[in-house]
């Protein structure tokens, strides 16, 4: 039985230890947030110039010169602060993230994201996630496992235009966990779906990977 | 005293525009655009522009009404995916687009401003964007080299200035602006308030005076929301 | 809450510093320097030390009793002017130097930063300053690739952080402090006032707490001028 | 008769216009501040991170966060801004200061500047000089015409170390004033000291430089 969006997020958030700057991406990351466990220090960064965003407004409350990155209104939380977008890319791409959590629409075996671009459909840009996986220590890519066609999203080389090159730590679908061993390294099934077997992945997957479950 | 500010946003930009010029207009989506500015130009009617803006608006508001105007023959932005027009022109060649990564953008910007004529940076490197740029390995990693860009016309939204033009603006209002505002030959900033000069807090000032040319004080703008997110009252944690 | 508060200078660089790393010292002379971290450096005793720091204090305060102590292998700084000492060790031959402009030096950090490996600058074309290092040309004019720089510990002086270790500066005793905050693998920040998460302005927090790790309270600094220039009361224009 | 230092430094402010943003090195350029007309708008920098100098602090009122690029206690003004030497370096590398005054040891005849380093010499170091001639839109140099020697400072080529190629438009001497026609190009010489005749500035002048005083 497949994750839901929601369990993705939640296996996306037992990634973020105590402490961590994090900046989510719009989609299925957007859930993260919500699915951190209480107690935990985490701060997200919004690339449109704020670290420490806190949840959206009361309605009525809604300010707008408030917003993330994905245009949404949102609040302050006690220790935000606020900067340009130079400085914000200057903390992205500077290394300063400990973790970006973001969507994709291929992921390869070298770890190469491709997220931006579907050739021959109109092309809305790439917004700051070119800067995000070149930028943060660690990125993590949620995504289906398979297209709406049934066609691989983890494949041996990516068809679309790339987002950035030996860039991705981790992936989570709605079948399997894998981790890459390094950045450009091996890729490894972690875990599986409950009910989800190793031949299913395996037909559903064209990227090449070593099985270490645990 | 300098005299920086003006009685209206038509007439700080009349005499300054011109058709063919390249125009930077701060903002994030719809947040922290200088409405009263991007009116003004319309109005005025510059032609064949070059756009440098993270996005253009939507179709009815915000960078949406000189495209909607047939001014704008280029833009240089990160993301532009939420007019309707902007497809259209696109896809019928009405409309050059150069995308730049959003933190590329910020850079190039900043550093226009900055006197750097180009800087290394890893993003991009190894997809279509790097196509045609030098790159150049530091310490075993490999670099594009991306170069500084510079405006005809910056057109800035502040929250509040004094009359000498030292600028602060407000939440993630600020965005792009504070950039832009060093990298226009000639920089016109939207305001919300004119305050005199010594009112600002001087270790807390976001742009200096000495970026700011011509100020006009906001009238009638409507900050619409994009996306409006809220929650009820009852989720409080 | 990140536990980012030490109680003291000493005990926030133990386990930190070690033999021929590099350091950057926030400050401009005298102003806006971490006494008490250096204090505490001196009191470690770590050696072969690469400083980059704008200046190297004087003979008896700053940087010059690192100097003094023998600690020091090499300076990077645009001004060193200020300390006998200094001139003695460099003569030996028992101190390097690399002078960098001072608009250099400000750029490399933050650069090393913000994830920019070079960057493209007109200072000190055709000195020799830009001897051996890559230039290039842009719309005709002529430009020196400078690196960007990293160090392993910065320590930083501001003058109010929240525990989680957002800061804000006073007046010139900015200056470097700010961009060697992003540089350091490691940033220590010595405060005059630590105060809680929620007390500072969010608008205008001059370094965000992502960059720091360690924060200790100033106990009795000297803070001394390095030029004390004043004028009378009679000369009241 | 010599020009005193206080009079280069008002022949120096007479080139400053109204509105102008300008930066002082340290020296006889200081004194250019308290020479400017009443009534005038002018803005000082000062590169370790302030724009909008005023003078030196009553006595008893010194502080020790606010000084100049001299390491001089100042104070504020009504328009005062404070910001880092990153950004202060911006403004100057990027082209807004109107004008940079500051001394020299030499002055090329394409205008080259000299003011740094004397090989032999403990060398203190450049500081922003460099990034000043480089970035300023407008660069006055200030100095005494021949070195106590009696060698010419205003010369074919500079001898010592340069600061920056092609970046002098207007030299004021203790004997005269010169203008380049254009950054690189050709040395004018445009006033004479009271009492001062051309040939003592030839036999003073190493560097090949037009006539035109009014």
């Amino acid at each position: 039985m497949a994750w839901t969006r929601e369990q993705m997020a939640a296996r996306a958030a037992q990634q973020i230890r105590d402490g961590f700057y994090v900046n989510l991406g719009i989609g299925i990351p957007t859930l993260v947030a919500n699915a951190l466990p209480p107690g935990m220090t985490v701060s997200f960064q919004s690339e449109n110039g704020m670290l420490g965003i806190g949840p959206f407004p009361y309605e009525g409350e809604e300010d707008p010169d408030l917003i993330n990155a994905g245009k949404q209104t949102v609040t302050e939380v006690p220790d935000t602060s606020y900067f340009s977008s130079a400085d914000s890319f200057a903390m992205i791409r500077g290394g300063h993230m400990d973790l970006s959590i973001l969507g994709s629409m291929q992921v390869s075996e070298e770890g190469d994201i491709a997220n931006w671009m579907v050739p021959g459909k109109m092309v809305k840009g790439m917004g700051g996630a070119m800067d995000l996986v070149a930028g943060a220590k660690e990125v993590i890519v949620l995504m289906e496992h398979v297209e709406k066609s049934g066609a691989p999203k983890l494949v041996t080389r990516c068809t679309l235009p790339l987002t950035g090159t030996h860039v991705t730590d981790f992936v989570i679908t709605d079948l399997a966990v894998f981790e890459f061993t390094k950045r450009g390294g091996t890729l490894v099934l972690k875990e599986l779906a409950p009910g989800v077997t190793l031949d299913e992945i395996k037909a559903k997957t064209e990227a090449k990977f070593e099985v270490g479950l645990a | 005293m300098r005299h920086k500010v003006y009685p209206d946003a038509k007439s700080a930009l009349e005499g300054i525009v011109s058709d063919g010029m390249t125009i930077m207009a701060g903002g994030f989506g719809l947040c922290g655009i200088a409405e009263n500015l991007i009116a003004a130009i319309r109005d005025l009617g510059p032609k064949h522009l070059t756009v440098v803006s993270n996005n253009c608006g939507v179709d009815d508001f915000g960078l949406g009404i000189l495209l909607a105007n047939g001014q704008i023959k280029k833009m240089i932005s990160s993301y532009v995916g939420e007019n309707k027009l902007f497809e259209q022109l696109y896809l019928a060649g009405d409309l050059e687009l150069e995308f730049n990564p959003q933190g590329t953008l910020a850079e190039r910007i900043r550093a226009g401003g900055a006197g750097i004529a180009g800087f290394y940076t890893k993003t991009g490197y190894g997809t279509i964007i790097a196509e045609g740029k030098p790159t150049r390995e530091f310490n075993g990693q490999h670099y594009v080299l991306e170069t500084g860009l510079v405006a005809d016309l910056s057109i800035i939204k502040a929250w509040k200035a004094d009359k000498e033009g030292n600028l602060v603006y407000r939440k993630t209002a600020r965005n792009f602006n504070p950039m832009m505002a060093t990298a226009g030959k000639i920089t016109v900033v939207e305001v919300e308030e004119l305050v005199e000069v010594g009112e600002l807090d001087p270790e807390n000032i976001h742009t200096p005076g000495i970026y700011v040319d011509r100020i006009v004080v906001e009238v009638g703008a409507e900050k619409r929301i994009e996306k409006v997110t809220t929650r009820k009252r009852e989720e409080v944690k």
